[in-house]
């Protein structure tokens, strides 16, 4: 399935991109750190980040879906 | 932009207007908090920085914010907006400004509307250091803002 | 009016005029409080308010609120503006603003100050009440301001 | 000894008047408040005022002296 991956801050620096398109097997937004992490060497574990899916906060251990726009959160700074 | 509501600019932040959308005969106070850029973080001397934003999900979060100070406290209104792009020294990152009928509410409100917005809106900061270098900032848990 | 000083006021308080003097390089937050004319109190619609004061101790006393301050709190500048005469519903009564590095001394000095203010400085409210009469206000010790 | 008393809010309202100059036997900055509070029929009791001398703050047990400015403080309201 396609999902689209959006990057911020320093993983959009590290991926050289400010999101991508994958094909994907069945899996969770965890995985799909996981997979991304690999790709780009993001430094940031993922224990320090939270994940949205489709403009809202989500919890890793949901299952993507066709046509997810998942967003990966580093720790913000704002203020 | 409404006297409760949150907002992600790109534009300067006038804050002369956004005093003016609090402006209601039943306040006896408004508390307001301004978060301006520094000359310095850590230490380190700082030229100027920039912000970006997942600004859909940092527009309802800072909605979301904002409805919790209204629950938790006895206020007439709330507003915040933060700023994204490219930012001078000086120049105004964040404006908090709540009204109440009395101060204790307001301040109240105030303080919690900034330190949430900075612990859970996806808003970011980079850095540009005099010495020519520049840094995305990922605080820890237990970091001073 | 210099960053660091208190001062009574029988013209309109210009907030931005007062901001501005607050820029400071320096300054990672600037706290504010204002207090505006509500058009009630303690039940009663009001239409109106003056302010008097005893200049000289007015202004003495509330200098010494700000060294208070600056001594207590790790900030870097506070002003503050208390207007006297007659004022309608949604005037800005008295204006706090308070720069520091960090939100936690902004905001704590910020607090320390207003509540100085209205409980040391020769400052009294008149209220003009919508049923004709009018009151000067002598709260007693407990009384919420 | 002459000394000039200054009234603010609801002091000045019952004694009509903003300020008085005076000519009192020498006494107290207290003795001076209950000589006011008898000629105006002040209400408020001085146990809730203060009192200022010359433009600082003072203490009632005081003694006043020739050409003192005094002023009687009633509870404030700023803000």
């Amino acid at each position: 399935m396609r999902v689209r991956l959006l990057y911020f801050a320093s993983l959009r620096d590290q991926a050289q991109r400010e999101s991508e398109c994958v094909e994907v097997q069945a899996g969770s937004l965890q995985q799909l750190y996981e997979a991304a992490q690999e790709r780009h060497g993001f430094a940031l574990p993922r224990a320090r980040l939270r994940v949205a899916r489709n403009g809202a906060f989500a919890h890793w251990q949901e299952m993507a879906a066709e046509g997810d726009e998942v967003a990966f959160i580093p720790p913000v700074s704002g203020g | 932009m409404t006297a409760d509501s949150f907002r992600i600019s790109a534009q300067p932040i006038d804050v002369a207007a956004l005093r003016a959308i609090l402006d209601d005969p039943r306040a006896g106070g408004m508390a307001c908090f301004e978060g301006r850029v520094r000359d310095h973080n850590d230490g380190r001397a700082v030229n100027g920085l920039r912000y970006e934003a997942y600004v859909e999900l940092a527009n309802s979060e800072g909605a979301r914010i904002l409805d919790e100070a209204r629950g938790k406290f006895d206020i007439l209104a709330a507003s915040a907006v933060h700023r994204i792009g490219d930012l001078a020294i000086g120049e105004v990152a964040v404006w908090v400004g709540v009204t109440a009928a009395h101060r204790d509410a307001a301040f109240a409100a105030c303080r919690f509307i900034i330190d949430e917005v900075k612990a859970r809106v996806p808003i970011w900061k980079h850095e540009r250091y005099a010495q020519g270098d520049a840094n995305w900032l990922h605080p820890q848990a237990g970091d001073v803002a």
